[in-house]
């Protein structure tokens, strides 16, 4: 039984052209970039080149990319840079309540440490209103950060509305694109923000590295400091085939992305529709505005660790957003703030695709779950069939 | 994560299921935390002689509910109330430290169900 | 003309045992370590046992080992982690003048954010008195921050006898490690530290990974906040891959020690004799409590960026404290601190070996030094031959 | 980093070294920027006949002070004061942005040589 990966939401295999441009730099080409001879100057020109690419596309110039060690780092340098950076202008900053927790909890402890946060709640299909950040801006607001895309329920938010209201009122505007990088199109000007965070392992990259796009003229204080690095924004030796291999999965994806997204938004539908056949079952997220490769239910008086177990052991690798897996006690912070209940929101599941997968797997996956479904129901005590 | 112990009780849970006319119902848990359990036992002569029991939760939950009934089975009801969290996840060969505070519930729920028993059938010396 | 690589203290190769140990992290065992299913238990266990070797070879308990993005965020987070941690406690910080920038700029910061902050100088060997540490310090004092050896010099301080002053005095004390992990033998109870930074493209292990040491007990407030990892002290995606290679690496370090401490010695005595024949020549740092692989010395009259570029064409990789090569306008703080005058830090040169490096290089590198130092001397304004 | 023009004219700097006599010198710099560039030059009928350098500091420091003195043999004094830090690093094919600043000061040398030798010859009219 060969694993049916569908948890590319979480994280994904690095593809073997990845690998091999970011081999010559592990031991051939290993010199710090910082250092002024041949091994150092050609690590240098293998940055500024990924630089480029990245750059390229987003739409952005070279010096508005800072490589970090992935989309947390990327996320925290942006809310605490620029916290920092213009805490005399002003201490408010706004958020959305289904942001990743890299935001939420980076604006969470800038509260603690005396900057103002106010929470946007969203609509039951995870919609941030941008009349509602309209509303929360404020005199003192200097940081709006809403994500590009939900990564538990695929939202996609209309990023290019917020940003021209948070462009008008003077304030920056910081959108999470961990989940649509490699899998949308991206271009920063389209998108109204000053600045954005992608993570290489979530489109067929390595693990430990990310980028941040800095409109120009917006200052940061870094989150780690030390050397001259990143244009001083962001100290330590770089990780020269990491930031290699971003780019380079970057460039493949963009290259890839039409035809993937065809192929993605097939299975996704095919998912969606097999999975709405199970009784008690409610599809969260927008149907209209979502990612090609997300796919999250509810199927109700079950939770979702001993579901997703159940899948394991039918060689299905899924995700929840049970609090079983995440160890607290309360589920999925998204799926309460588009008011499901606790009960209901214990058994999600959510089924993400990637460029692999293959209608065979659909098919197999759909003939499991009912199975599994129905035997967790019938030793529920919430289940009165 | 979870021992092979507690996979074999989550794979194949022993006594799901329940009592109809139960002498005793306990009920633990809440949906809130994302774990419910429920057990029913039937006793006779002060030893329990059938326990079923229904479980809305995870892995763990499931694992403990079912290994308290094999546990349970055949005790006298105060040696059953002797059985805590801790020696469920002992039987089970241990338990994720996460899981030990919120998905350990069983033996609360088995006390509740002799708890519920002892209300229905006072002791009358 | 094959290289000679002498610039070990900047970066060292990847050794191939441990790109090989990387591999499978890369593409097969892909999973995210969060995720319940096969491929992320896996990954998990990884991480597990890289953890557990790495706090075996530091005498620490696992789940004191926190990995990160490397030397600059290990030591970023142990000092920006415990001063916002321990703010209400006291606001007072200690450390030195010849730190590493990743802890001088880090507690600058913190100073720009209300802390105090006391530095201590050293004497002319590069030496911080322990008797100085005594008597900076405070009722407030939350930190001390000393390195273990410099990266410029290569002086090693009596990091012990300042612990048990430091512990004495009921404040927290972190090294900056990343000069002797892979090096030293490190043992945290012997060197009586509460935190300890390192990482492992020092020791032939991958960029972009490193690891901090925390006693327990001691608080950390996250850099990075989001996810679960690393018991909430540092969210992402981990880096499995990196995190690997940073364990096999420090444990083929540890099990080659002695008999590479030995080789580098060797060499290094060699060329500091050889060096010192060169006239008008100055070594830096202790002849005693010297890192076995740092030679440093300072030719008068001549700048260091000439010379390194003289090096290269001849095939020779090294490194100088020069302010052309950071470019700031002032030479090695290093130097300076140990009271050179700025025109003799100008033409330092640092030469770091490693285990690869022979004999033959080092009598090779010391047949083209003197000619170079000559040719740039002759044309020096200051050189009156 | 640096162009194969700079490259070439630190490898093989022209012109190093000092004029005895010289009519004018000039020197700019200083220890603690790590950079000192010192200008000998030599004059006749207010055309520059010959120019030498001595240089500490880095590798465009030595490269801008090699290629400058080829620029300024054969040039009248008025000609040789146009010259500008800024052509120097065209005649050089572009120098790093962190060079621009403090270590492409030759122009600056050259006219302090030639204020220096007009200081020595003033024109009597
Ligand atoms: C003493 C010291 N501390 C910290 C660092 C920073 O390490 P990294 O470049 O891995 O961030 C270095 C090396 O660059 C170092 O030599
Ligand atoms: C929306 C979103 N933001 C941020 C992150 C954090 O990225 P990383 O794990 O690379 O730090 C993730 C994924 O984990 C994500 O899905």
């Amino acid at each position: 039984m060969s694993e049916i990966y569908l948890d590319h939401a979480a994280t994904t295999p690095l593809r073997p052209e990845v690998l091999e441009a970011m081999l010559p730099y592990f031991n051939q080409e290993f010199g710090n970039p910082s250092s002024v001879y041949g091994a150092g100057r050609r690590a240098h020109q293998a940055l500024d080149q990924a630089r480029d690419t990245v750059a390229d596309l987003l739409g952005a110039k070279s010096e508005e990319i800072i490589f970090t060690s992935g989309g947390s780092e990327a996320a925290n340098l942006a809310i605490k840079g620029v916290a920092w950076a213009y805490q005399t202008k002003g201490k408010h900053i706004i958020t959305s309540a289904i942001e990743h927790h890299a935001v939420l909890d980076a604006v969470l402890w800038l509260k603690q440490q005396g900057f103002e946060v106010t929470i946007l709640p969203v609509d039951e299909e995870g919609f941030v209103d941008p009349q509602s950040v309209q509303e929360a801006l404020r005199g003192d607001t200097i940081l709006v950060s809403i994500m590009h895309a939900n990564n538990e329920v695929g939202t996609i938010q209309p990023i290019e509305d917020i940003g021209a209201i948070v462009r008008a009122h003077g304030a920056f505007f910081h959108t999470d694109a961990v989940q649509t990088a490699g899998i949308l199109d991206l271009d920063v000007a389209e998108l109204n923000v000053d600045l954005l965070s992608l993570s290489a392992h979530k489109f067929y990259g390595p693990k430990g590295v990310g980028a941040l796009y800095v409109r120009k003229g917006v200052r940061l204080d870094p989150l780690i400091h030390g050397g001259a690095q990143e244009k001083r924004r962001r100290a330590g030796t770089e990780n020269v085939a990491g930031i290699v291999g971003l780019a380079k999965a970057f460039e493949l994806a963009q290259a890839e992305r039409g035809e993937v997204t065809r192929h993605l938004i097939q299975l996704r539908d095919q998912l969606l529709q097999g999975l709405q056949a199970i009784p008690h079952t409610k599809v969260n997220g927008s149907l209209e505005r979502r990612l090609p490769n997300n796919v999250n239910v509810c199927f109700q008086f079950i939770e979702g660790e001993s579901l997703l177990l159940n899948l394991d052991l039918k060689g299905i690798a899924g995700s929840s957003g049970s609090a079983c897996t995440s160890g607290s006690l309360d589920p999925s912070h998204v799926l309460l703030a588009m008011g499901l209940s606790h009960e209901i929101a214990h058994g999600s599941l959510r089924l993400t695709l990637g460029r692999e997968n293959t209608q065979d797997q659909v098919t197999y996956v759909l003939e499991e779950i009912p199975i599994i479904v129905e035997r967790l129901r019938a030793m529920s005590p919430l289940y009165n069939a | 994560m979870y021992s092979d112990k507690v996979m074999d009780h989550f794979t194949n849970p022993r006594n799901v299921g329940e009592i109809a006319n139960a002498d005793g119902v306990g009920e633990v848990g809440n949906a809130r935390c994302g774990d419910i359990m429920k057990i029913w036992i039937k006793v006779e002569d002060g030893i329990i002689q059938d326990v079923k029991f229904k479980t809305f939760g995870c892995g763990a939950a499931i694992a403990t509910s079912s290994v308290i009934t094999e546990m349970a089975i055949g005790k006298t009801l105060d040696e059953a109330e002797e059985i805590t969290n801790k020696s469920v996840a002992e039987e089970l060969e241990g338990l994720p430290p996460l899981k030990m505070h919120c998905s350990n519930l069983a033996a609360d729920a088995l006390r509740a169900a002799i708890e519920d028993y002892r209300k229905k059938h006072p002791i009358t010396a």
